[in-house]
């Protein structure tokens, strides 16, 4: 019992001799994980740079601050209707769109252009057309908006703040030459001049571009232009998204992983599942225009019907997504609670969804988020429109926000497609950090509770 | 009860005509709301257009061309039979380069010898030789060849191809061969220097942005809103503007349309007025908003005639095309 | 209104299940045990009781619009009734603004004053008709099932079933959208055909489908082998971009990182899902494309900016959390016990993941992977923007290139004529794509299963 | 217990020919046996020779594993266990189990313990429950030294207390039949006297069936043994005669081999 | 064995106030200890005394769960196994361990044996490895059983057989020191004789550590004794001296207590 038999020495030995190469096997493995969390951090960190870079310059916007008249002369259309005793609601509406309307007959750019002459300095030379590039388009329908709201504005001056015209935005910005000539600038001299005076002494001035959250979609007034419109379709659909496919789908991978007898058919199913992962997102668009719209008659351009769409997009996703994290439950689990007497309803249930439950929100994040990002299905059943107006209920017709992106990038205004679709796309990423944080939120939440 | 707001959709050129007419109507007619202006392309308007009568479908579709005959059909097939078709103007297609790039005047000949895949040399159809602009007409800039068109989805290629491409095919004198040969000799592009665009103009100026020596094809309106980086290419010496396309001095335009589903009129609240409205020389009148937002306006008579067909019913059958 | 008489009715057969069946948990030491749980036989009532009621509301919803119509029609004169068109809509509209009390505009014909009235007081016995049946048959219901109600009653059982139905309607779902599918693709499809050669189409070289006018518009180029080999190429590099990326942050995430990095960046790398696909498709454009061109140029190799590399490197950068999220939750799910067998046998970290964690989690992770690689396939926005929209067969992955899918959105939203070949092919492009993935499909499952044997 | 006093135990499950096959490999040739109520059942045998599967057999757990294919007949107290109609669900709560290797759920040690009571609906309030868990961790010998931690995770527990664990869990529900597939394998002496002492108490009212690699514990709380070998039941018996005066050659071998 | 043979045994590893804590709570407090080469080491104690957790130091494998923090200094020949350059993978691989809960890979039973030599590169090649794996699940006394399916996964097992592939898999390394915990708790008496066995065959050239509940198996197998209870070190000795003649009186009570 002097000697050792050198047995487990030369197997020590040997598992030195390859110690060196596999601790750098290891190392390469680590450096391998570490380079590729650092390469998909470095791709969030280039695209999110270069979004808010672009995005930045558009939450802020000039402002006039005219003081206006409502000139008598201009606006002589007599005083509101009121509702008379004994009028039907109907007849009440129609006259008192019909004074609405012979209010937007009238010359409101003549009452705007009088502003800004009024706050320019005295003598300056500017030809009206000249003058009404300076505040945005929509402005004299704001006017007569407060008019109608208040009609007893009449002869009255008050101070008002307009938005500045996107050219001129983009002017005092400087994201336009300002060493171009005039045949290159959009803005005439005598424009570009007063809108120098007018941020010099202070009648425009930059704020936080409030429109950009509170107005709805605007073409013929770019710097009026907001997301609220796109922001609320988009919620809807998100919120349809969730309630139908995270449900829809979670149920189907528990009945195909659990309950359904393995056979040809479950094969079939899972096949098919997987294939429809794979359909390009805009045969989800035909789809839904034959069923929902033209089968079921749901209404054009709805978040419903565009919610709806998306879901049938997203369920593949979060089957194939739960189905795979149900496959990883060990089976001591399952028998542990069978053979307690719980049903397998109740073993599903009760222990293996809760196992399951981060890979489901995994799912269900990675899900929605692709369907809170895409246009192509929309375009079918008519979400990718124009809409000027936030929807009220899903039914009502409305764009979303992936939509109003793709708009505004195809638009030829340079305030839209540079810094206006950076800005809607961090406001699309605000959502989707949003919905990641709750579902973190719960996440963590359910671990705590396990 | 019934759907209230109109429901547009179609060409993507049309779109910001559209989106603007639509939002004025809404503010000007405070009994409508502004209507719906969806986009999807020509092809995708009408199809949505022909999908039969009735509330879950459309009511006008913008086009950037003439509905086809078959079209038409499809459309009487699905129960749609009142068919009005507005045509609304003019859009203008242009060459042009980033602003710091030498000054092209361009004649489709050069055009053509810059495009094809096989050009003639000394009477013999040869794999096209030509790399720089200058070596097919010395008064061209030195600048490598790269081109920018629309992809065969847009409706600007055609216009792109008739009227330049093909034109410069003819002009450049092509050895004696059958029609087939012809054609296909007009109609073959290169593949490495051309580049198809088939999304936005927006696109095919990035395009110019990756690669600044590219010559893009873009509306006339989208050029007229980004003038400070843009600089426009003469044709046949002619500047494209809203004046020379009106006149008919600058070659490549293309007529603009909308379609009306006469079977919807007084179902849908507000059809008429929209169109009235948007035929109102305030909008698609000369020195009107659509003026403005670049597009070219038509004579005021045809506009009239558009007009009174409109009123008058005058539906479109597969026959008037 | 509605719902709150399947409110009452719901918590009156919950509450009747529940006193009944404790009624015989309590008296259950006379006899027999109770089966079921009293939820469960509480639950049981409650369907029987719901069902019966929404199927008449259910009803109600679809033909009761019908209904008022026809009744509106028997009161509106016989000149109108006989009208068809927007007149008759107009009259029909005008008739029930009346009746909703919202009134109309204008002058009122001599009919329509009473017909409103006659058809508000309709609409009114109808709706208390209504909601008095979905009452009485869901009370019918709540008895027969409250009769039936014995200690030895599978109410469970039974409750079970119908969860197991809703779990199979569910899955349903999806196939249904498949046919849905497949018969909106399919008549379309059919028309292409008859303007163009199947043969063609399946077998062609040339992808070139041009405008009817300008001539090209023969069967010639109508091609989906480059479609196919674009979508194959840019695919291809996606995925390997994307299956290390993904795969090894999972596992760095899951197995080296400290646990509050993991929770940082696991949601982080997530975004990259949500991101707009047009967004980087512009990356891919004016960054990616540059730079890769760039450092072609710099290593001698001829790389174009808009190239299938281009596109397929953004899109896998897209694709990344597909596979690292799910593969990361997937590999916690792998009993620790393995690992530990692995570790106490002086495995290394990196040889237990490889050897035993990474075959434990095969399945799922191949779930994870075939997402990603269907994800990439169909795909459009950035291949529209970053691949070049060159639909022409070359092997070369630095030049141009273009795919099924962008070709279909192409001609789906152009301006060509949709009733011919040139919108047309679409529909045969995603028929195609849609066979050809479910071959894929077939052919992965197989291999799974076979590879999968060795593991269980 | 003496014989005459066995014969007052009537049959509360009978065995017939039951075959099972994993895949292609057969792991039970016929057995056919016979347990008595309110009394403890021993299988006894080497490593592998089937005890575990037939104890699976006995709650049809062996459904639950693929390939698994069981054949012949089961019954309790005169039902076919494995007839179509039978509520498998029903037939476990009725027949609970203790696995060889202990699994506790990843849960909580009280959700662990509550969770069977909770699903059968055994206990009508909080308080209640609390007494179920209680009193079944007591019964196992685990109460005290979990008591301040009864809101941890049950995976958190060393083998022996997991293992005592899963017997509270299963007697929670209170089952009629109990089938105890080697309880006390990772149990210190002390425990096991608890855990035997529960059982003696526990045949009072109930079937037990136990697998054990101890002949002195199979000596000790059992009156009937069976002994199986590679798949067969070799001998059948009361306690006292297999230990004292086996019939089969190898059933004696086993016994008298050696004494572990 | 007698004493005087016992002082040939050299110290092969030594503990020094070694405590754990899993989060807050501290599973050992203060244990110091010497263990000899080339013999037997046993670990005895009521379940949830610290047993394993002791066990899982010597090899660091608390090292991999989370929120446990080992303090104390453990030596192995003289080097310290917690120094921070000390490599951990050829630790494990020195120190072999057997897990109380056998977890064969979800590989084939060839595979699961064959891993340990594959890894550490023992093997020259395919026929080296065939006689490695066949001589080690030989050893584990399961050659026999499961020779016909040497390819089919090692999860398919029955309980006692999964714990001999543990075993198997544990030598085929050829470790310097082998720790198992409780590795016949499954195991039937014969098959318990054939552990025993390679244990005391093992003992000649190895250094050993066993947990084991049966009083009998440490008289038996160990030539040095450690009684745990409730996180502490009570006592320790030659294993003769510890069960003739116990100094503490809770040692006493436990040897006494019962014999299981
Ligand atoms: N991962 C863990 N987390 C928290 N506590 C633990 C963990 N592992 C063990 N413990 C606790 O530490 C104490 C000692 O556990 P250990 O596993 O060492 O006991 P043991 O002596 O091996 O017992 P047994 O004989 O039952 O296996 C026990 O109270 C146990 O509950
Ligand atoms: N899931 C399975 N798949 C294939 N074979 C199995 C499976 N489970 C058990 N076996 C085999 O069936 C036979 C009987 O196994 P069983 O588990 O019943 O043995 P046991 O008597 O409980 O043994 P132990 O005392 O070791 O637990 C064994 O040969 C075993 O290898
Ligand atoms: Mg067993
Ligand atoms: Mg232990």
């Amino acid at each position: 019992m002097t000697s050792r038999t050198d047995g487990a020495t030369t197997t020590t030995a040997r598992v030195r001799a390859t110690l060196a190469r596999r601790h750098r096997g290891e190392a390469i493995f680590r450096g391998l994980g570490i380079l590729a969390v650092v390469l998909a951090l470095g791709f969030v960190a280039i695209l999110f740079t270069t979004i808010i870079s672009k995005g930045l310059p558009s939450f802020q916007q000039s402002r006039l601050h005219l003081e206006v008249f409502f000139d008598p002369a201009i606006i002589d259309e007599g005083p509101a209707p009121v509702h008379e005793p004994g009028q039907s609601d109907a007849d009440f509406r129609a006259a008192s769109l019909k004074w609405q309307r012979n209010l937007a007959m009238l010359n409101w750019n003549k009452i705007v252009e009088d502003a800004i002459r009024r706050a320019a300095p005295e003598g300056f030379d500017i030809d009206s057309r000249a003058a009404l590039s300076i505040p945005e388009t929509s402005e004299r329908h704001m006017l007569r908006e407060m008019f109608v709201q208040n009609p007893d504005l009449l002869g009255k001056t008050v101070e008002v703040s307009m938005l500045a015209s996107a050219n001129v935005d983009n002017w005092l910005k400087g994201t336009i030459d300002r060493s171009l000539g005039d045949a290159q600038q959009q803005l005439a001299a005598p424009a570009r001049e007063l809108a120098d005076l007018f941020a010099e002494n202070g009648t425009i001035t930059r704020d936080f571009a409030w429109s950009l959250f509170f107005n709805v979609d605007s073409r013929a007034a770019p710097a009026a232009a907001g997301l609220a419109g796109a922001f609320m379709g988009s919620v809807y659909m998100m919120l349809i998204v969730i309630v139908l496919a995270v449900p829809i789908g979670v149920a189907s991978a528990i009945y195909l992983e659990e309950f359904a007898p393995k056979s040809r058919l479950t094969d079939l199913i899972e096949v098919n599942i997987n294939n429809l992962a794979a359909v390009p997102s805009i045969v989800f668009g035909l789809l839904g225009a034959a069923v929902f719209i033209n089968t079921l008659h749901l209404p054009l351009s709805a978040p419903l019907a565009g919610g709806l769409v998306l879901t049938l997009m997203t369920l593949p996703t979060i089957i194939i997504a739960t189905r795979a994290a149900l496959k990883g439950v060990p089976p001591s689990l399952r028998q542990a609670a069978l053979g307690m007497g719980a049903s397998k309803t109740q073993m599903v249930f009760h222990h293996v969804l809760p196992v399951t439950f981060p890979s489901i929100l995994t799912a269900t994040i990675i899900g929605v988020a692709q369907a809170l990002g895409e246009t192509a299905p929309l375009l079918l059943i008519g979400m990718n429109a124009f809409v000027a107006a936030v929807p009220a209920t899903p039914l009502d017709q409305a764009t979303a926000l992936p939509v109003q992106i793709y708009l505004w990038q195809g638009n030829e205004n340079r305030n839209f497609f540079e810094a206006r679709t950076s800005a809607a796309i961090m406001v699309l990423l605000a959502l989707m950090i949003v919905l990641n944080a709750i579902a973190i939120f719960l996440r963590s939440r359910l671990e705590k509770r396990a | 009860q019934s759907r209230d707001t109109i429901q547009i959709a179609g060409s993507s050129t049309v779109l910001p005509f559209a989106s603007i007419v639509a939002e004025e109507f809404g503010a000007a007619f405070p009994e409508f709301n502004t209507p719906v202006v969806g986009s999807g392309g020509s092809s995708g308007g009408l199809r949505q257009f022909c999908e039969g009568v009735g509330e879950n479908t459309i009511d006008i579709a913008n086009a950037s061309r003439r509905i086809k005959a078959s079209e038409v059909e499809a459309c009487n097939a699905a129960g749609v039979n009142d068919i009005r078709e507005i045509q609304i103007g003019f859009d203008g297609i242009v060459f042009a380069t980033s602003a710091d790039k030498g000054d092209f005047a361009l004649s489709p000949v050069h055009v053509y010898k810059a495009i094809a895949a096989k050009v003639p040399v000394d009477g013999e159809m040869v794999d096209n030789p030509y790399t720089t602009w200058d070596q097919i007409d010395a008064s061209l800039p030195a600048q490598p060849i790269a081109l920018a068109v629309p992809a065969s989805n847009h409706g600007t290629r055609e216009v792109f191809q008739e009227k330049v491409v093909s034109a410069g095919c003819e002009e450049a004198g092509l050895p004696e061969m059958s029609e087939d040969d012809m054609e296909a000799a007009c109609t073959t592009f290169r593949q490495d220097v051309v580049v198809e665009i088939a999304g936005d103009y927006t696109e095919t100026l990035a395009r110019l942005q990756s690669n600044p020596d590219t010559v893009g094809v873009f509306g006339l309106s989208f050029y007229e809103q980004n003038r400070d980086t843009l600089k426009v290419a003469t044709v046949d010496g002619v500047t494209p503007s809203l004046e020379t396309v009106a006149a008919g001095e600058y070659p490549v335009s293309r007529p603009l349309f909308f379609y009306v589903k006469g079977e919807h009129i007084g179902v849908i609240p507000g059809i008429e007025e929209y169109v009235q409205f948007f035929m109102s020389d305030a909008m698609a009148g000369n020195g009107g908003t659509l003026e403005g937002a670049g597009m070219i306006p038509q004579p005021a008579d045809k506009t009239a005639e558009v007009v009174s067909n409109f009123e008058n019913g005058v539906s479109l059958t597969a026959s008037d095309l | 209104m509605i719902a709150a008489l399947l409110l009452v009715l719901l918590s009156l057969s919950y509450s009747v299940g529940w006193s009944k069946a404790r009624a015989f948990a309590s008296a259950g030491a006379s006899g027999a045990k109770l089966h079921s749980r009293p939820q469960y036989h509480a639950a049981r009532l409650a369907l029987w009781t719901l069902v019966p009621a929404l199927l008449v509301l259910v009803a109600w919803g679809v033909f009761g619009d019908l209904l008022s119509r026809n009744y509106i029609l028997g009161l509106l004169p016989a000149d109108i009734a006989t009208q068809t068109g927007p007149a008759l809509e107009t009259a029909i509209q005008r008739v029930r603004s009346i009746a909703s009390g919202y009134g109309v505009a204008g002058e009122l014909a001599d009919y329509e004053q009473p017909a409103g009235q006659a058809l508000a007081q309709f609409n009114f016995i109808v709706m208390l008709v209504m909601l008095l049946a979905a009452a009485a048959l869901g009370i019918a219901g709540l008895l027969f099932a409250r009769a039936r109600i014995t200690p030895r009653l599978r109410a469970r059982n039974q409750v079970e079933q119908v969860i197991g139905l809703l779990l199979l309607a569910c899955s349903a779902v999806a196939i249904l959208t498949t046919l849905g599918i497949v018969i909106s693709l399919l008549t379309e499809a059919l028309r292409f055909f008859s303007f163009v050669n199947p043969l063609d189409f399946f077998f062609g070289t040339v992808w070139q489908p041009g405008f009817a006018t300008t001539g090209a518009g023969s069967s010639g180029g109508y091609g989906i082998l480059p479609l196919l080999w674009g979508t194959v190429m840019v695919s291809t590099i996606a995925i390997l971009v994307a299956l290390p990326i993904g795969l090894m942050s999972a596992i760095w995430l899951n197995q080296y990182a400290p646990a509050r990095i993991r929770a940082l960046v696991k949601p982080v790398i997530e975004i990259l899902a949500g991101i707009p696909t047009i967004v980087y498709g512009f990356f891919a454009l004016v960054t990616v494309g540059p730079f890769l061109a760039g450092f072609g140029d710099l290593i001698g190799v001829d790389i174009r900016a808009t190239s299938a590399l281009t596109a397929g490197v953004v899109m896998g950068v897209m694709i990344i959390p597909f596979i690292s999220s799910l593969s990361d939750d997937i590999l916690n799910q792998v009993p620790r016990t393995l690992r530990d067998g692995a570790y106490g046998l002086g495995a290394t970290q990196s040889e237990t993941i490889r050897n035993v964690l990474l075959p434990a989690a095969l399945p799922g992770i191949v779930g994870a992977f075939l997402l990603a690689v269907s994800r990439a396939i169909g795909e459009t926005m950035i291949v529209v923007l970053a691949a070049g929209n060159a639909p022409i067969l070359r092997a070369n992955p630095f030049e141009p290139t273009s795919t099924v899918t962008v070709s279909i959105v192409n001609q789906l939203t152009g301006d060509t004529d949709f009733a011919g070949p040139q919108s047309l092919v679409a529909f045969a492009l995603g028929l195609t794509l849609f066979a050809m993935t479910l071959v894929l499909n077939i052919l992965a499952l197989y291999i799974v299963r076979r590879f999968r044997e060795q593991y269980e | 217990m003496n014989p005459a006093e066995m014969m007052d135990h009537p049959i509360r499950l009978t065995a017939r020919d039951v075959t099972v096959h994993y895949g292609t490999k057969q792991a039970l040739h016929g057995i056919s046996i016979d347990i008595p109520d309110r009394a403890v059942t021993a299988f006894i045998g080497p490593s592998g020779c089937g005890k575990s599967t037939f104890l699976r057999c006995i709650n049809r757990m062996n459904d639950t594993i693929e390939g698994a294919r069981v054949g012949g007949r089961i019954e309790l107290d005169g039902q076919d266990i494995y007839a179509p109609d039978l509520d498998v669900v029903e037939l476990r709560a009725r027949v609970g189990m203790v696995f060889q290797k202990p699994n506790p759920f990843p849960k909580s040690i009280y959700d662990n313990v509550g969770y069977g009571p909770r699903i059968h609906g055994l206990a009508r309030n909080k308080a209640e429950l609390d007494e179920i868990v209680i009193s079944s961790l007591r019964k196992a010998g685990l109460f005290e030294e979990v008591k301040d931690r009864l809101s941890e995770p049950g995976t958190g527990l060393s083998g022996g207390q997991q293992q005592r664990l899963c017997i509270a869990r299963a007697i929670a529900v209170g089952p009629e039949v109990i089938l105890m597939d080697e309880p006390c394998s990772a149990l210190d002496p002390i425990a096991t006297a608890i855990i035997e002492e529960l059982i003696d108490e526990l045949r009072e009212n109930y079937t037990i069936v136990i697998v054990t690699h101890s002949m002195q514990q199979a000596a000790r709380v059992s009156q009937k043994t069976a002994f199986f070998h590679l798949g067969n039941l070799i001998e059948q018996g009361d306690t006292e005669d297999i230990f004292t005066n086996p019939v089969n050659k190898q059933t004696q071998d086993y016994i008298m081999g050696r004494i572990g």
